[in-house]
């Protein structure tokens, strides 16, 4: 909870003189404080203040955007490659995919991951597996989906949080 | 330089501009709804860039802000058409309920078919 | 390159025509829901052509009430009508377009009185204006004089924008359905434990 | 003359950018117009919507150089990243959840002249689904 607010301030004070651009002139900089203190006590009141709303982010997980960032360009030139032949040859299909995480956070990364890859999107989300919709049958693979969510699981993965749960309680 | 770098962004924008004249196409003729929202959630994506190219154009530093709100705007615009044809209501609170198992499907009061036109 | 011609016409140009477009289909389409989509792409195209006019704060409220409420409110309104116009025979049309016609010539006639733009001499540019200008930066400190203007020198007559703001801001909270749910939220998924969560789900229950 | 070759260099790779980005935001909008049907049209919306939007901006971030500008453009990709995605899912998982099928098997387009004949095998799907009703007008509840 702690943490939780700590990291949700520092993201607003980040969002607030980004957006103003004036770091000295003392009017500006009160007004901001307010403004953030009001947003804080209204999540506290709200009971919104958790790992969910301020989650976590580590520096290795920048390593899974960048490989995500290959993964999204590789999959943009077969789609673009069937956009511009004249005779574009798809193949849609549908596959379940399961999925792993126990956590919220990592299934909406591994089910955002899959749709950001142009190619596969993510229709349905259930409870132990994804309903996929694919544009090449060879998209498909288990594999690769698999490798994937391992990959969104180890970025979100937060060491902290059961302690925090615990300490909360 | 600066004159090329000028050129530069009004030929960015000119393309960004065709291709918002493209999907107009398929908003008016998208046979069901859904093409239609994708068309206009699309549309609002490009026409962040376009501001964001055109604020750059004319030298203002405003035209990024009201960038932001749209790509805001556009998100939160897109659910709350989907809600609408979801529920055929807009106070339904999007919470767990709505989220099921593939076998068991949580049908949502208004169904209606695809086609809209 | 040609006097007064410059690319970001060209831009402007092509805004013009998109919205003309857009206008001649909202007129001859019958789908309602195509019809209010395309007043959301009306919006986008008018505040990008509001922000080519240096017109930012106009661009700012188009923004927000454009896209965000009219768009919630012409559905609501989808929701007590059918989803399809009905023709409208000609002889109705005559009136309407009669009207439009006159309306249309007296704002042409009208263009002819307007101050030049950007004309320096203009009364929006040399009375109050400019003591605004020069007032705002020790009166208010904000650096944007027509947030200065509006919320604070002309706070009363502005009353109705502020409002609308305000309207805008409602109906956000509306469309992310925060009505009667505050305090609820617990994250119980079909009874799934997610991880840690539940404990403090249930301890939230304890409270009375 | 430092910083004239400082500056070719942010002008050849901020054109380099943009010129890719925009070249990726047509073909999603040719994708859009092309496609069959709508599970796939979404696919290259998606592609306009990552790779053509992220590199525009970022050449338009190293077009700005180090300022308030491109912080602001660099939120925007940020924003972008993560509402185009959940966007994206909203509408599909709508239009899945209203009972539109989506067309499976191999498809090819038709040549110019012939007529356009969609042949799709109709896979069951995967799990069953009352049938879309006829459009009823819906009464105000």
């Amino acid at each position: 909870m702690v943490r939780s607010a700590f990291i949700l301030v520092v993201v607003l004070a980040t969002y607030w003189l980004m957006l103003s651009g004036y770091l000295y002139k003392p009017v500006l900089l009160i007004v901001g404080t307010i403004s953030i203190l009001v947003v804080l006590g209204l999540s506290w009141r709200m009971k919104i203040l958790d790992a969910e709303t301020a989650p976590y982010f580590h520096g290795k997980a920048a390593g899974y955007y960048a490989w995500l960032f290959v993964e999204i360009t590789k999959a943009n030139m077969s789609v673009i490659k069937a956009v511009l032949s004249p005779d574009m040859e798809i193949s849609p299909t549908t596959t379940k995919v399961p999925i792993k995480q126990s956590t919220d956070l990592g299934r909406v990364t591994f089910a955002n991951s899959i749709t950001l890859t142009p190619g596969t999107i993510a229709v349905v989300m259930g409870e132990s597996n994804i309903l996929v919709h694919a544009l090449f049958s060879e998209m498909t693979d288990a594999a690769d989906f698999k490798d994937m969510g391992d990959r969104a699981g180890w970025a979100v993965s937060d060491p902290m949080l059961g302690r925090i749960e615990k300490g909360a309680s | 330089m600066e004159q090329a770098l000028h050129y530069l962004n009004v030929g960015a924008a000119m393309f960004l501009l065709i291709g918002m004249a493209l999907l107009l196409g398929r908003l008016l003729s998208g046979p069901t709804l859904y093409d239609r929202i994708l068309a206009v959630n699309s549309f609002g994506t490009k026409t962040v860039l376009f501001l964001c190219v055109f604020s750059l154009i004319i030298g203002r530093q405003d035209g990024i802000d009201i960038a932001i709100l749209y790509a805001l705007m556009n998100f939160i615009a897109t659910i709350a058409v989907l809600k609408f044809f979801r529920y055929s209501a807009l106070d339904v609170s999007m919470n767990y309920s709505s989220r099921g198992d593939l076998s068991k499907t949580v049908v949502g009061k208004a169904e209606m078919s695809g086609e809209d036109t | 390159m040609m006097e007064g011609f410059t690319p970001i016409l060209l831009l402007d140009m092509g805004l013009l025509a998109m919205l003309v477009v857009v206008a001649f289909a909202v007129v001859r389409l019958r789908s309602l829901f195509a019809i209010v989509m395309l007043q959301g792409v009306y919006s986008l195209l008018s505040a990008a052509w509001f922000v080519s006019l240096d017109a930012v704060d106009v661009a700012f409220t188009e923004a927000a009430v454009g896209a965000g409420i009219s768009t919630v409110l012409m559905l609501g309104a989808m929701l007590l009508t059918e989803r399809e116009a009905k023709p409208v025979p000609f002889q109705k049309q005559l009136g309407p377009l009669f009207i439009v016609t006159i309306v249309a010539l007296a704002m042409f006639y009208a263009v002819g009185d307007m101050p030049a733009f950007g004309d320096a001499l203009s009364p929006a540019n040399s009375y109050v204006g400019a003591d605004y200008i020069a007032a705002t930066k020790n009166d208010i400190i904000l650096p944007n004089v027509v947030t200065a203007v509006l919320a604070s020198y002309r706070s009363f007559d502005t009353f109705g924008e502020v409002v609308v703001v305000y309207m805008a801001g409602l109906g956000i909270l509306l469309l992310l359905g925060l009505n009667g749910n505050a305090g609820k939220w617990r994250a119980k998924p079909n009874g799934q434990n997610i991880t840690g969560r539940k404990n403090a789900a249930e301890q939230r229950e304890d409270k009375p | 003359m430092d910083g004239g070759v400082l500056h070719m260099l942010q002008f050849v790779i901020s054109a380099l950018l943009l010129a890719g980005g925009v070249f990726f935001v047509i073909a999603g909008t040719v994708g859009v117009l092309r496609f069959p049907d709508f599970y796939t049209r979404m696919h290259a919306a998606g592609m306009t919507d990552t790779l053509g939007a992220e590199l525009v901006l970022l050449g338009l971030i190293v077009q700005a150089g180090f300022s308030q500008t491109s912080l602001k453009l660099a939120l925007i990709a940020f924003l972008l990243f993560l509402t185009s995605p959940t966007a994206a899912h909203a509408v599909v998982g709508a239009a899945h959840n209203a009972g539109l099928k989506p067309m499976l098997g191999k498809y090819r387009a038709p040549a110019l002249g012939e007529a356009p004949e969609v042949k799709s095998e109709v896979k069951p799907k995967p799990k069953s689904k009352s049938k879309p009703k006829p459009r009823t007008k819906k009464k105000a509840t």
